[in-house]
């Protein structure tokens, strides 16, 4: 059995909760679990799904790290977190473990998003966060999906089918939606509106990115990385390319359980 | 040990009781408008003007009314004001259309005292917009709104100086014709060397804050600048500034601050408090992180050098000057006034990118910043929204630099969790850049 | 404004002895339905969620239409409603929902009807009419107020509740937090973060509804309220917007009849219309 | 829009305003110097002295979020798209940029152009009074002009002559003459050219070389003012609000259920750019044109008649009802604009007096069809009683 210590990340999100397990280099298992307005519940539960999907028992994780929004909140009982770490921290060293030669990711959340550049041992060297009328892209991506009636994955491939450049208002997700709906009632084919929607919250995260420089490789993380609609449109307006990371959405929760060592 | 301003109490007595002469004053002239006009002409008058200024009165009121003054920002809403309108004006509007008006010592008047005359500025887009509503919907008031024009350099710019004080002499007219009042240009004269002798002595106080640790911070300055920009033409203001400047000089030489941790110097742009938030205050505070210069407390009426040879200084004028300025005419002391309100950091940034960035360049190096906090107010049209997010652009890699999302006094629009997320990240950048310098 | 779907028809009206048989589809944004008038009087109702303008238009159709025997052509005239009115292909006429609204809200409420409250997903509107149901001017909500009814439901999703439960607990809590009321964005960011807070979920959907609710009211004000004042489209079935609004403009909703779905006014209000049309035709 | 057969004068205008920068390039490419402007209050007049074109700088229609990261996005999104020509380098070809001290939110997209663009060298921001209305204004501005002209001297690196200047102010006051010739004849009560087709005209005549568009508009008003009617007489509609050059609107107006008559826009992309004329043959060219910017209908940032604190365009606005009849008013500003809503407020009191219903319709850089459409259909069946209710 590699002697090297097992320990969990919590990454605790408005909208979904991600847990992971890792032993020194190696990705033992994950699960995530809707937050749902109770982030203890919806904590336990990921851990949960991460133990049975790594066929490892409570009592051999070593350690546990949380992150996200509500770090603090599952830091209670009876989970009992040993160490909490800002986000922004969490996304860099989750970024390196999963991509060496990363400086910058992009992380969009379902509620905030924002950039971290950092060097080659993880060290912060700025982050950018988003507005408050930015609010809620990752949960306009879901409510998008609902309301062309296809699942999340659906939407992706519904944006790729378009063939119309159609735009919706930039300024947030209530009027892009009411816009995306517009042109729906005007008889615009559903492809074309999913492209645009996608396009409202690509637009959004590239122009706060773009604040700041971004130092090469940039790496997205967060579930709507897996968009592969959004991933084909941000390259193009962030004027640099991006590589993609395999576990986007648990970069956060990886960084956390490996920050178990470091200093607080 | 945390150091308590003595002044304290002589500063808000002078500040509730300019506003409960203007609410319960039997006799004399009501008069409302920006204080960040010229306020020296309304006294040639005579010395029983009660002033009411839209800003500072909207501010405290935010303060400490809270709740009502969200009613009131509601209120001008379902009025038909605009939605993005600057949230002073909604909220002093929705008083007037409410029919009510709440002060500093939490009194809150039933039935609004109409004001005899408005005397106002005009900058921003809406500035003397705000006045001709509340003019509309009391039945008329007579109103003059000087052009302040603003821009880097402006007091030193023969054309703009005359333009203004062309505009302040047509007044002076204008104000004898609606009052029917003699003018009397002592009183007058008198007025402007108060105005210019307080404005220059804040701008002396707020350098004082060079000194390491500063002795104020800026939950202190926020409360000692209203004075001055609620009624800064009276002796006792000035004796007020003159007492706090000796104040401040002794807590210099003793080493003494209202906040004494200040392991980390903060240069704040912005309106917004939202860094006096408990949950934003507690994270700072923490760390002994506290805001030593910004832009608002120093820059809203205060003077300061200025634009030398072709970049901002922060260093102060000399209170001796004003005692020595040529205020015999009506004309020259006319000029004088335009020229130390041209010179307000506030109008000069409005109109030039350039000078704004050069006082917060300035600002940085002069105060010894660790890190620069940015709060453009959404829905503020002068220079604490204008050219915030380039400032960001341009001063992020030179110093930790974030981006408050806020507003002045609507707490709908203010993000607060965000805030949070930013002090967190601001404190952890500022402290990793002193660990690489150290 | 759930996406629930039905149709239902009055059995005791025969539409084989009917001389005029008209009908109103809207398509809204979020649902389309239809009410199909005998010889003026109400006979088959119903709603399904619009995907596609031009198939929801038809699905609503085929859904009233359903198990009655009827067949479309013998709809001797319809009028399209709703944003995606232009895309009801079998239509003769289309007229917008704001008179539509304005039309069937006075037809059930009775002639003292003077404001209109269309709440629905994606837009509020606020319609002023006569008492023959002439719309004479309206308010449409400003781009920070659009989508609150939809805001609604995602908000319900992100907090594993039912659309249709959500109004009644809000009833219940009398202290709830303060929530931004200037847009459903700042709400819901502001309501997910309390979670960081001991406030319980029902305290956060009452703080939610009572923010929206004050949006909403502003809009009311805005536009000028002058009574009987009735609320129709989906929000009129959440008690906790209704009560809210209320308590606000201090001015009472005349009550909701149980036979009206307040979601189906508009379409009632285009059918009522596509019968004043059919009798022009004479 | 339909294509009109032999009006190639109206389709060159419409060619213009769908691609200026196109036009604006091919001025360059035949030597011309170029300058851009943002704001109205330009005085033009003195650029064309110069022998410079002024062409406008307005909206590419592109939705995009990019300038949230230059400006704060509670700036009108005109301005954050004026300030995306700059960013993306459509205009780079340009000699000069300039613009009027006048609008907080353009001043920011004219910024962005300067300290992000490149334009730090070839831009100049003329001081311009914030108060329209006031007697020093005339001076200031006369002042402010005199700079403006040395400073273009020093850039052609000729003297402007005052012929040149009142050559200019006569070439410019002709535009005026032929645009207010053509709105006129929206007053009849069946116009032989649709109002879309007119704002397109003045649209077109802020991007282009002046004499060449009074060449062509002299003839085509010759040939329409004999013309008949254009065919049944819609509903008249007059426009108000702030800068629009949004054509999809226009043309939204002209495809409604119900047939419009769009008779009038009070906007300074329409009436507000040449309802006044400079005063010709004056000693002292550049206080002529102070003044004849002073008579202009003010811009809504800069109204307020000193002592009583009156909106002299609110005069204006009434004198175009009484004269050009509007059965309804449609007010079409952009959203997170605050001096538009304010005049509005104020509006809508004496509109109620003389009877005209109005609606507010909420520009952005998208134009929301969908709901602009329902909102218009919607106002033309309360103003035209379409249903036949008993």
């Amino acid at each position: 059995m590699n002697k090297e210590k097992i320990f969990a990340g919590i990454d605790a999100g408005h909208v979904r909760t991600k847990a992971v397990l890792v032993r020194g280099k190696e990705i033992l298992g994950y699960g995530s679990a809707a937050t749902g307005f109770d982030a203890v519940n919806a904590a336990q539960e990921a851990l949960t799904r991460a133990l049975e999907a790594a066929k490892v028992s409570r009592d051999d994780v070593a350690g546990i790290v949380s992150t996200g929004i509500f770090r603090d909140v599952v830091k209670a009982l009876p989970i009992a977190v040993q160490r909490t770490v800002p986000e922004y921290m969490a996304d860099a060293k989750g970024a390196l473990f999963l991509n060496k030669n990363s400086r910058t990711v992009i992380d969009i959340g379902a509620n905030v998003h924002k950039a971290v550049h950092y060097d080659k041992d993880g060290n912060l060297l700025d982050v950018i966060q988003n507005d408050k009328c930015a609010d809620g892209v990752g949960i306009f991506y879901t409510t998008m999906a609902k309301a062309l009636g296809v699942s999340e994955e659906g939407l992706s491939e519904l944006a790729l089918a378009s063939t119309k450049q159609l735009s919706v208002a930039i300024h947030c997700a209530a009027s892009a939606e009411s816009e995306a709906i517009g042109l729906l009632c005007q008889g615009e084919e559903a492809a074309d509106v999913a492209d645009a929607s996608l396009r409202f919250i690509v637009e959004r995260v590239a122009a706060m990115a773009s604040t700041m420089p971004l130092e090469q490789e940039v790496v997205v993380a967060g579930g709507l990385a897996k968009c592969k609609a959004l991933m084909k449109h941000l390259p193009v307006l962030l004027k640099q390319d991006v590589t993609l990371l395999n576990l986007p959405e648990y970069v956060g929760a990886i960084g956390a359980a490996i920050s178990y060592e470091g200093e607080k | 040990m945390a150091y308590a301003v003595k002044a304290w109490n002589d500063f808000k007595n002078y500040q509730t009781g300019c506003y409960r002469d203007y609410l319960y004053a039997t006799e004399g002239l009501r008069v409302m408008g920006s204080t960040w006009s010229v306020l020296a002409p309304l006294k040639g008058l005579g010395d029983d003007i009660h002033l009411i200024g839209g800003e500072p009165h909207a501010a405290s009121t935010a303060g400490t009314l809270p709740d009502e003054s969200r009613e009131n920002i509601i209120a001008a809403e379902s009025a038909g004001l605009g939605f993005h309108s600057c949230s002073y004006l909604k909220l002093f509007t929705g008083e007037v259309i409410r029919d009510k008006i709440g002060i500093t010592d939490g009194t809150i008047k039933e039935g609004y005292p109409k004001p005899d005359l408005i005397w106002t500025t005009h900058l921003c887009n809406q500035h003397s917009k705000w006045y001709q509503e509340v003019s509309r919907r009391l039945g008329g008031i007579p109103m003059f709104a000087v052009d302040m024009i603003g821009g880097g350099n402006a007091e030193k710019d023969s054309k703009i100086v005359n333009y203004v004080s062309n505009q302040i002499e047509l007044g002076i007219d204008w104000l004898q014709r609606v009052t029917g009042r003699e003018y009397s240009d002592e009183l007058f004269a008198k007025a402007v060397r108060n105005e210019i002798k307080v404005l220059v002595l804040w701008g002396n106080i707020c350098a004082l804050n060079r000194h390491a640790p500063a002795p104020l911070d800026e939950r202190r300055l926020i409360a000692l600048f209203p004075p001055a920009v609620v009624d800064r033409t009276t002796d006792e203001s000035v004796r007020l500034y003159e007492t706090l400047f000796e104040e401040v000089k002794q807590m210099v030489a003793t080493g003494q601050s209202v906040a004494p941790d200040q392991r980390f110097r903060i240069v704040y742009f912005g309106i917004a408090h939202t860094y006096g938030h408990p949950e934003m205050a507690r994270i700072l505070r923490d760390v002994g992180a506290e805001i030593v210069a910004s832009v608002y407390t120093f820059g809203t009426c205060g003077n300061f050098k200025g634009i030398v040879n072709g970049k901002w200084s922060w260093d102060p004028i000399d209170p001796k000057w004003v005692d020595e300025l040529d205020l015999s005419t009506r004309r020259k002391a006319i000029e004088e006034l335009a020229k130390i309100v041209l010179g307000w950091p506030t109008w000069q940034g409005v109109r030039s990118y350039w000078a704004l960035e050069s006082m917060a360049q300035a600002m940085i190096d002069e105060y010894h910043a660790d890190g620069l906090l940015l709060a453009p107010s959404r829905s503020c049209e002068t220079d604490f929204r204008n050219g915030y997010v380039g400032l960001q652009r341009i001063f992020k890699s030179k110093i930790p630099t974030i981006e408050y999302d806020t507003d002045q006094v609507d707490v709908r629009q203010m993000d607060l969790p965000g805030a949070q997320r930013k002090t967190e990240l601001f404190v952890h950048l500022m402290e990793a850049r002193k660990r690489r310098s150290a | 404004m759930s996406e629930h779907e039905y149709a239902s028809v009055n059995e005791k009206l025969d539409w084989k002895k009917a001389r005029v048989i008209v009908a109103g589809v809207d398509v809204g944004a979020v649902n389309s339905k239809t009410v199909i008038l005998v010889d003026g009087q109400p006979y088959a109702v119903s709603q399904v969620a619009t995907r596609a303008p031009k198939e929801s238009a038809l699905k609503v159709m085929n859904a009233a239409l359903a198990n009655t025997g009827l067949t479309q052509d013998k709809i001797q005239y319809t009028v399209g409603t709703g944003c995606g009115r232009t895309q009801v292909t079998f239509a003769q006429k289309t007229i917008s929902e704001i008179v539509c609204g304005a039309t069937g809200a006075v037809h059930v409420w009775g002639p003292s009807v003077r404001t209109v409250l269309d709440a629905g997903g994606q837009s509020c509107r606020v319609i002023h009419c006569t008492d023959k149901g002439k719309a004479t001017g309206f308010l449409w909500n400003d781009k920070c107020a659009a989508g609150i009814g939809r805001s609604m439901e995602a908000f319900a999703d992100l907090i594993k509740k039912e659309l249709t439960e959500i109004g009644d607990i809000a009833l219940q809590s009398e202290q709830f937090p303060k929530l931004s009321d200037f847009c459903s964005v700042y709400a819901q960011s502001e309501a997910l973060d309390l979670m960081r807070t001991k406030v319980s979920p029902e305290e956060v959907i009452t703080g939610y509804h009572r923010a929206m609710a004050r949006r909403i009211s502003t809009l009311v004000s805005r536009a000028g309220m002058k009574k009987d004042f009735v609320i129709i489209g989906g929000l009129a079935k959440n008690p906790a917007i209704v009560d809210a609004l209320e308590n606000t403009l201090k001015v009472h909703r005349l009550a909701p009849k149980p036979e009206w779905d307040p979601q189906v006014i508009v379409a009632f209000g285009a059918a009522l219309i596509a019968n004043a049309f059919h009798k022009r035709q004479g | 829009m339909a294509k009109k057969g032999s009006d190639t004068i109206i389709e060159r205008f419409r060619s213009v305003i769908e691609n200026p920068q196109g036009y604006a390039k091919s001025l360059h490419e035949q030597g011309k110097l170029v300058a851009g402007y943002m704001c109205t209050h330009v005085p033009e007049e003195i650029l064309y002295a110069a022998g410079i074109v002024p062409v406008r700088i307005l909206s590419p229609h592109v939705s995009q979020a990019m300038t949230r990261s230059y400006i704060h996005e509670t700036y009108c999104s005109f301005s954050h798209d004026c300030a995306y020509q700059g960013l993306s380098h459509n205009y780079d070809f340009l000699d000069l940029i300039t613009t009027s001290s006048s609008c907080i939110h353009m001043g920011e997209a004219f910024n962005v152009w300067v300290r992000f663009a490149g334009f730090a060298g070839k831009s100049y921001l003329i001081p311009y009074p914030h108060i329209i209305e006031t007697k020093p204004a005339a001076s200031f501005m006369k002042e402010s002009y005199g700079e403006f002209k040395k400073f273009l001297e020093g850039f052609v690196k000729k003297p402007i002559t005052d012929e040149e200047i009142e050559k200019a102010i006569k070439v410019y006051n002709h535009t005026r003459r032929l645009l207010k010739r053509l709105w006129e004849l929206l007053r009849r009560e069946n116009p032989p050219i649709t109002g879309p087709d007119v704002a397109t005209a003045t649209l077109a005549s802020q991007f282009m070389d002046k004499l060449e568009f009074n060449k062509l508009l002299e003839k085509f008003l010759k040939g329409l003012e004999a013309a008949p009617g254009k065919g049944k007489p819609g509903v008249r509609l007059m426009v108000s609000g702030g800068a629009c050059d949004d054509i999809e609107i226009l043309d939204l107006l002209e495809h409604l259920d119900y047939a419009v008559n769009l008779i009038f826009i009070d906007s300074c992309t329409a009436t507000r750019y040449f309802w006044f004329e400079i005063p010709e043959g004056r000693a002292d060219k550049l206080t002529a044109i102070a003044e004849g910017y002073i008579s202009r209908i003010p811009c809504p940032s800069k109204d307020n008649v000193p002592g009583t604190g009156e909106k002299k365009r609110l005069r204006y606005v009434q004198q175009f009802i009484e004269e050009f009849k509007p059965e309804g008013i449609v007010f079409l500003y952009q959203r997170f604009c605050s001096p538009q809503p304010h005049d509005i407020v104020a509006l809508r009191p004496i509109l109620d007096k003389l009877g005209v219903p109005s609606i507010d319709l909420e520009l952005d850089s998208t134009v929301p069809v969908t709901q602009f459409r329902t909102q218009l259909e919607a106002f033309l069946e309360i103003l035209k009683p379409v249903v036949p209710l008993e």
